[in-house]
């Protein structure tokens, strides 16, 4: 009797530490991973193809509109200032080939030369890259469904204006208060960026070649990087700005 | 109890403590409250420039000149045009819905022959084939008042050697058959509603849904003294705002205008016509004051009062509604005190062999139409007519079902508003002459086409599309065809109104109040968010409608509690309404601004084919209208009209 | 009672002598918010068929109409009978019944320019709000968000499209405001010294006799600034201490007294 | 079957009998599930509230359940803090009875609210100036208290309390049960407070507003009062109801005449001050913004009859009954007084959830009605199954009525 009650005790207190620390360890390990996907962009789009490259500014792309509102992603219609495929002449010449014009596959294969006179790429895989855009998008008259890395939902209302003449040397004054939110790394540059998109921002994006993969809360649908309510609230707070509802809501 | 199954209970309490130590717990819980934020069937927005892009809408009788607001290209919103005239910035309830009916579900898509899709292609051979075999038997309905389409349609008809161009009754089409037709005048008659310092509403429902609705609410907000006054046996939306409200029934309505007459020409005031002397003498004789009283029920000193009024003002204006003699009664009241009354002169044709507008007026659809071959545009006869229209073959031109889409034998849609062109030309009622015209807004999301552009497949009408029509039209007009695309109007001034006469033999013996047989006056009116003749209501717009018009899917008619108590009924009592050749079935609602022995009913509702915002929601008024003949005045009218109603 | 005041002091002044009860305000709101149409049958929803039809707009304890137009009676017999139009946005009033009885400040009166935020994702749908706003001026989403087929693709961007289960409000279009300070960033003015006209609501924008004006209560700049203390012009239920920021006006002693039959005699509450 | 797990020396029906009757409890609580998922599914739209009406049955509901579940926290201050020793004989039904009201109420809260995959958001971002946070939080708290309470008595299971631990931990629980009844008193007294309160800061509803105690209304301080006059006989008549239903004599009637003393003074000392409430409101707040007492009554379904039926009826009435001895004594009499004080309750709570938002504050607006439609009463009645679950699974297997063997 006394023998029982003694492994009694003793198996007591054995497998619960095994059960904490198990989940404790898949809890802070493993399931968190588990709550995102990864979704790859839907074309390879080279930041440093076109900035390197070619030359661009940010402003070429993302630019603010008359009215104050903010381009974000740019539309084929920007787009199409370089890679002018003619969309009528091109879906024009897929009638004669006798393709179907939604059968991507067959139309990139085709190499029709309404559109491949009109690639500006160098190599093969840009070229690659470039006709797909073309043939998936541009001359189908839809829009990219870019994934934004900085997804926030329609209740949010983000004023890209507001923003616009904040330093990232100003904001180094609060990089500690602010190391939750900004990456620090942003604030240890020697020199900084004209532009401040690296406070919220994927880090020099402008240099990026291959676009990392999306990741999507299965749940939210948000992005993994998708700035939470509380790190909006703590800079405007830093900053002596309103946290009302309705600075950030619609 | 072994121990394995105890150990396994223990460790399960481990693990559950163990979790609560790590994020996954308390960020699941977050997970899913955002989720609930974002749920997957609720729809998203999408975004992009937005931009307000000016054009057109006729949704409504008269139409609106908006601004369409687009994001990323896609119309979301409409809003008014501050530039044009005929907006002034406000929008009327039908047109604010428009982008939304652009996207109905109620839209049709493609070409239906007999229920069959069909090809544009086909559908073109078999309208030629049945205009070929129709001859001069051929004639078109059209909902448009006041645009160019209607020239193409009509100069159609000429081609084939027809003159069986008929509008949707209309007051347009009182007015110029008064005008033009009893009393030779020149123009179409405008009131000019901002200047005028007196103006007495004789039954023209003009802040509600009379002419011109968004440029009469305009004209009424700027005329910041100006007296209105609103005669009608209703106490509408417009006697809601209106100085004061006299009630009058529709059709003692030319009898109380001449009762009014009679003290301005016993003030001594003239018109220097040829039959000025018979007509004071036919007033002064058969409208005495006691005369009217008598036959209407306005009060002498009531008449009295509005004609000191009407005297005392500089620039007065009488807007009438209703019977061919109560316009002309209006007409030759305004002549008498020389006010705010226009003449607005026609603008020039694009199609040179297009009917003149007096000329598209002058078929009275109320006395029957048949042809061979119908054209319908835009118009809903099968609903608002369904006894007096009938054809061998129907052409139905619309954008949305309808009645008469869902009975014509060829359906072709039209593009919606903001997929074309389309143009205003002085909307009935408007002081100046006004042009507008429309440009397409977004692409077209059906498988329409423009109707004009294919009436001009079928003919050689010197035009291959519609767009070319509106070139030459603006030409002919006198306007800049890139400033009107600009959302601007062009304006040239109204005249004074000269008339040959004021038609005294005719008036005299038009203007006898003339009422049914029933027990109750019926009073129909219309509310522009309840739809028109044409339009039926729109996705956002029932909630606008009050309980006093529909309560559930059941009609409300009004009458005041005299009425009520007389009929025996009360707020919520069943009825049946009958009158004309039909029935309908309403609820009571009592409300003292209706005549006594009259009971109110909405036009517009009861549609049997559409959206579910407006099928199946009470019932048509338009069946127990009844057409009488105004004989004098050799025109048909529904005023006057009565029901008998029955508790059940 | 305590009422919030701010520099700036969104208000609206309403003509109720010019107002019609058209209704274009109502669906100018509609559009420019997502408000659904109301529709009966969701045939998304298998689960509905179980159940009762949802709600069609008939209905009017179920809509959803942030503007409504309430028709007044002076209550007289015929032919003394008078009506007029009194439409009623969310007051945004200074001292909100609504805002200190949410439990989870999902709804507040917090920035300037006075308006009442409503934060749709906070809100978890208690209704209490509801109840305390006299105005009945608070709606709640008794069904999911429904457009018929296809009419989802014009949504506007101006406001998130809520889900079932919680309370929305008239926010004097909201979104417009940013805009417009937006618009005066880009033009180098100051986004809080807004001008008449900068920031307007879909309402006011789209009624045709003008009987809504819109603007800063506290800036002399402004129209509302000069007809807010007209002697015509009134608020609802003055005597319940909530200080509307959306005045009435009417030439007619019976609607002005309608409007608040509080106002006759006493020092108020 | 099995008679092995029922408590020490007493007698319980056949095993297939028990089965019937808890089919038919099911068959109830089944209908309300079903009624729930489709409430969870598809929205409130489903019941019978609308834009008017945000608050209706359900409300009524939880608010009449917590005041008369009201009888565990004022029971236990009684026998735990002022050493009532005669109450220990009812002591465990009060509990178990307030542990059923209050997680009912939770249940049926989860329903009300239209989002409650957020209902955490109460502890998250709470608005400490409102009586619904109060509640949100006391409501919980004192739940937790509940289900503290009810432990030991779970754990008195004979089987159970055979194994040492749970004996001792048992016997432990009860030993600190006084701290435990002390925070219930605490978190018990302030929600039912609240929950007056919640009504009684509506300064937009003339109805219900009224002026108070520093932050707390009027109504915080009547809506305690009411609630410890009714709860402890809502208590006695579930006991009295049980034995109808079981035929044996589970509490003796002393205790129950003295729950009934008790909520009969607490019922005066109320009725006293509502009286008193009412004419203040009626006289003084309602001319302050140009009201009148009789336009806060519509038609028949809000007229004045509700508020003298409160008052007067099930108010005045039970409370002389309860106080006078003669008449508590006689149990016919007690009842009846329990019911209508229960009763009266009830028609309080109705009143001002219901009524209050009824009145229409707008002078122009018109009076709407309300009424409850199958999914809020299947739901309900789902509570009240789960409730008669409850007790019948306690009264069979856990050792309730420590008089039980006694008086049988």
């Amino acid at each position: 009797m006394e023998e029982r009650r003694a492994s009694k005790r003793c198996g007591g207190v054995l497998p619960f530490i095994i059960g904490f620390l198990a989940t404790c360890v898949l809890g802070w390990a493993v399931i968190p991973g588990l709550f995102f996907d990864k979704v790859e962009q839907p074309v390879w789009f080279s930041h440093a193809v076109h900035v390197d490259g070619q030359g661009m500014d940010c402003e070429s792309c993302h630019y603010f509109r008359d009215d104050g509102s903010y381009a974000g992603f740019p539309t084929n219609e920007v787009c199409a200032e370089c890679h002018a495929v003619d969309p009528e002449e091109a879906m024009e010449a897929i009638a004669e080939a006798g393709i179907d014009p939604s059968d991507y596959d067959a139309i990139m294969k085709a190499e029709i030369g309404a559109i491949e006179d009109n690639l500006a790429s160098g190599d093969d895989d840009m070229m690659a890259a470039e006709r797909e855009y073309v043939v998936k998008y541009l001359i189908q008259g839809k829009e990219v469904p870019w994934l934004n890395y900085q997804f926030q939902p329609d209740n949010v209302y983000f004023s890209h204006a507001a923003h616009k003449d904040m330093t990232i040397e100003d904001m180094a004054e609060l990089k500690k208060e602010l190391s939750d939110v900004v990456d620090p790394s942003v604030f240890e540059a020697e020199e900084f960026p004209e532009q401040n998109c690296n406070l919220c921002h994927m880090k020099d994006i402008h240099l990026n070649d291959v676009p990392p993969a999306f990741q999507r809360n299965i749940l939210s649908g948000y992005s993994k990087m998708t700035m939470k309510m509380w790190k909006c609230e703590r800079c405007h707070a830093l900053k002596g700005q309103p946290n009302a509802c309705y600075t950030c809501h619609k | 109890m072994s121990v394995a199954r105890r150990a396994f209970i223990q460790m399960s309490v481990g693990a559950t403590v163990g979790i609560l130590f790590t994020p996954t717990v308390w960020v699941a819980l977050d997970d899913v409250s955002i989720w609930t934020q974002n749920w997957p069937w609720i729809p998203r927005l999408k975004y992009g420039e937005v931009k307000s892009v000016p054009t057109v809408s006729k949704m409504c009788d008269s139409g609106c000149a908006v601004k369409v607001r687009t994001c990323a290209g896609e119309a979301f919103a409409v809003a008014g045009n501050e530039d044009n005239p005929l907006s002034g910035g406000g929008v009327c309830p039908l047109c604010a819905n428009s982008a939304q009916v652009k996207n109905s579900p109620n839209r049709i898509k493609t070409p239906m022959l007999n229920g069959e899709e069909i090809s544009w292609d086909k559908a073109k051979e078999v309208v030629a084939e049945k205009l070929d075999a129709a001859g001069s038997s051929v004639a078109v309905i059209s909902g448009d008042q006041n645009g160019t389409v209607n020239e193409v349609f009509s100069a159609l008809l000429a081609d084939k050697g027809s003159d069986a161009f008929y509008m949707m009754p209309c007051d347009m089409q009182a007015a110029d058959k008064a005008w033009t037709g009893l009393m030779g005048g020149y123009g179409q008659i405008g009131y000019d509603l901002e200047g005028a310092d007196v103006v007495l509403l004789a039954g023209a429902d003009a802040l509600e849904s009379w002419g011109p609705t968004v440029a009469n609410l305009k004209a009424f907000a700027a005329n910041g003294s100006g007296k209105f006054l609103f005669a009608g046996p209703m106490q509408t939306k417009t006697a809601a705002v209106a100085d004061k409200w006299v009630p009058v029934p529709a059709e003692g309505m030319a009898a109380f205008t001449l009762g009014v007459a009679y003290y301005v020409l016993q003030a001594g005031m003239t018109v220097d016509v040829a039959d000025f002397a018979p007509f004071r003498a036919m007033v002064m004789n058969d409208y005495s004051p006691a005369k009217v009283e008598a036959a209407t029920g306005v009060k002498a000193d009531r008449m009295a009062a509005i004609a000191k009024q009407l005297l005392a003002a500089s620039n007065p204006v009488v807007v009438p509604g209703g019977s061919v003699a109560a316009h002309g009664a209006a007409f030759a009241l305004n002549l008498l005190l020389g006010g705010a009354m226009k003449a607005v002169p026609e603008f020039g044709k694009a199609v040179s062999t297009a009917m003149s507008r007096s000329e598209m007026l002058n078929k009275d659809i109320l006395e029957g139409v048949n042809a061979d071959l119908l054209f319908v545009y835009e118009a809903n006869p099968a609903y608002a007519l369904p006894e007096q229209v009938k054809a061998g073959f129907t052409v139905a031109f619309d954008s949305v079902n309808t009645e008469t889409t869902a009975s014509a034998d060829l359906v072709l849609p039209t593009l919606h508003g903001f997929e074309r062109f389309d143009d205003l030309a002085s909307p009935y009622g408007v002081a100046d002459a006004t042009y507008s015209l429309g440009v397409p807004v977004s692409k077209p999301s059906v498988n329409a086409a423009c109707a004009a552009t294919f009436v001009l497949g079928l003919a050689d009408l010197g035009f291959e599309t519609f767009e070319e029509v509106l070139e030459a039209k603006a030409e002919a007009v006198g306007a800049d065809m890139d400033a009107l695309a600009e959302g601007g109007a062009y304006v040239a001034p109204g005249e004074t109104p000269v008339a040959a006469g004021l038609a005294a033999n005719v008036l005299g013996k038009a203007a006898v109040p003339v009422k049914g047989s029933g027990a109750l006056g019926l009073v129909p009116y219309t509310l522009l968010n309840v739809g028109t003749a044409n339009r039926a209501t729109t996705p956002n717009a029932p909630c606008t409608i009050s309980n006093n018009q529909l309560l559930g899917d059941k009609m409300v008619v009004m009458m005041n509690s005299a009425t009520a108590k007389q009929l025996g009924v009360g707020v919520g009592s069943k009825v049946k309404l009958s009158g004309g050749n039909g029935e309908c079935e309403a609820l009571v609602q009592v409300f003292e601004g209706v005549l006594t022995g009259a009971v109110a009913a909405p036009l517009g509702m009861g549609h049997t084919v559409g959206d579910e915002f407006s099928k199946g929601k009470g019932d048509n008024v338009y069946k127990i209208l009844t057409v009488s003949s105004e004989a004098a005045a050799g025109a048909s009218t529904w005023a006057g009209s009565t029901v008998n109603v029955a508790k059940i | 009672m305590h009422v919030k005041e701010f520099k700036i002091k969104w208000g609206m002044v309403i003509d109720i002598d010019k107002c019609t009860g058209c209704g274009a305000c109502m669906v100018g709101c509609q559009v420019e918010n997502n408000i659904a149409p109301m529709t009966k049958s969701d045939p998304y929803n298998y689960a509905q068929a179980l159940t009762k039809d949802r709600d069609d707009a008939s209905n009017k304890l179920r809509t959803l109409t942030w503007m409504n137009v309430y028709e007044l009676s002076n209550g007289k017999a015929f032919p003394e009978h008078e009506t007029a139009y009194l439409p009623r946005p969310c007051m945004q009033c200074g001292n909100p019944a609504c805002v200190p009885v949410c439990p989870v400040v999902a709804t507040d009166k917090n920035e300037e320019g006075g308006i009442v935020s409503q934060i749709y994702p906070r809100c978890i749908g208690c209704r209490y709000c509801m109840a305390a706003c006299p105005y009945h001026a608070r709606y709640f989403n008794w069904w999911d968000p429904l457009w018929p087929e296809g009419m989802d693709k014009g949504l506007s961007p101006a406001a998130s499209v809520r889900p079932r289960g919680v309370v929305e409000k008239c926010n004097f279009c909201h979104s417009r405001y940013m805009e417009a300070k937006n618009q005066a960033r880009m033009d180098g003015e100051d986004p809080m010294n807004l001008s008449e006209g900068a920031y307007t609501t879909a309402c006011q924008e789209i009624c045709p006799t003008g009987a809504i004006h819109f603007g800063d209560l506290n800036n002399p700049e402004h129209a509302v600034h000069e007809l807010h203390k007209s002697p015509n012009a009134f608020r609802l239920l003055e005597k319940l201490g909530l200080s509307p920021q959306v005045y009435y006006m009417s030439e007619r002693e019976w609607v002005r007294k309608q409007g608040d039959n509080y106002n006759a005699g006493g020092s108020g509450h | 079957m099995d008679s092995k797990l029922f408590p020490e020396g007493v007698q319980r029906c056949g095993f297939g009998q028990f089965l019937i009757w808890t089919a038919v409890i099911l068959g109830f609580f089944t209908w309300g599930l079903y009624s729930a998922v489709l409430v969870l599914y598809n929205g409130i739209g489903t019941t019978g509230l609308d834009n008017y009406f945000g608050f209706g049955a359900w409300i009524t509901f939880d608010l009449a359940v917590i005041a008369l579940g009201a009888g565990a926290f004022f029971t236990g201050l009684l026998k735990y803090i002022l050493k009532i020793k005669q109450l220990e004989k009812i002591i465990n039904l009060t509990v178990v009875v307030g542990f059923i009201c209050y997680s009912g109420a939770m249940l049926v809260l989860t329903l009300d609210i239209g989002q409650p995959g957020r209902a955490w958001f109460g502890y998250w971002h709470p608005n400490v100036h409102s009586m619904l946070t109060e509640v949100i939080f006391c409501i919980t708290c004192y739940c937790t208290v509940l289900i503290i309470e009810f432990i030991p008595l779970v754990l008195e299971q004979k089987q159970w309390n055979k194994i040492p631990f749970i004996h001792a931990l048992a016997h432990n629980m009860h030993i600190n049960m006084a701290l435990f009844a002390g925070l219930g008193a605490f978190l018990s007294t302030f929600h039912q407070g609240s929950l007056g309160g919640m009504y009684g800061v509506l300064i937009g509803r003339p109805f219900a507003f009224r002026e108070g105690f520093f932050i707390w209304p009027w109504t915080f301080f009547l809506f305690i009062l009411s609630a410890v006059g009714s709860g402890p006989v809502f208590t006695v008549l579930v006991c009295g109801f049980m034995e109808k239903l079981t035929g044996k004599k589970l509490v003796d009637f002393k205790t129950k005449a003295l729950m009934g003393k008790i909520a009969g003074t607490m019922l005066c000392v109320y009725m006293f001050f509502k009286i008193l409430d009412t004419w203040a409101w009626a006289n003084g707040y309602l001319p302050s913004v140009g009201l009148t007492f009789d336009q806060m009554f519509y038609g028949v379904i809000y007229g004045k009859w509700l508020l003298w039926t409160e008052i007067v009826l099930c108010g005045v009435v039970p409370a002389i009954m309860l106080i006078t001895p003669a008449i508590r004594n006689r149990p016919a009499l007690l009842y009846t007084a329990a019911l209508l004080d229960c009763f009266g309750v009830c028609v309080n709570r109705y009143i001002f959830t219901v009524q209050t938002i009824a009145f229409p504050v707008m002078p122009f607006d018109a009076w709407q009605t309300y009424a409850p439609n199958w999914v809020e009463y299947a739901s309900s009645i789902m509570i009240v199954a789960y409730g008669f679950l409850v007790l019948t699974l306690v009264y069979r297997y856990l050792p309730l009525f420590p008089q039980e063997r006694e008086l049988n």
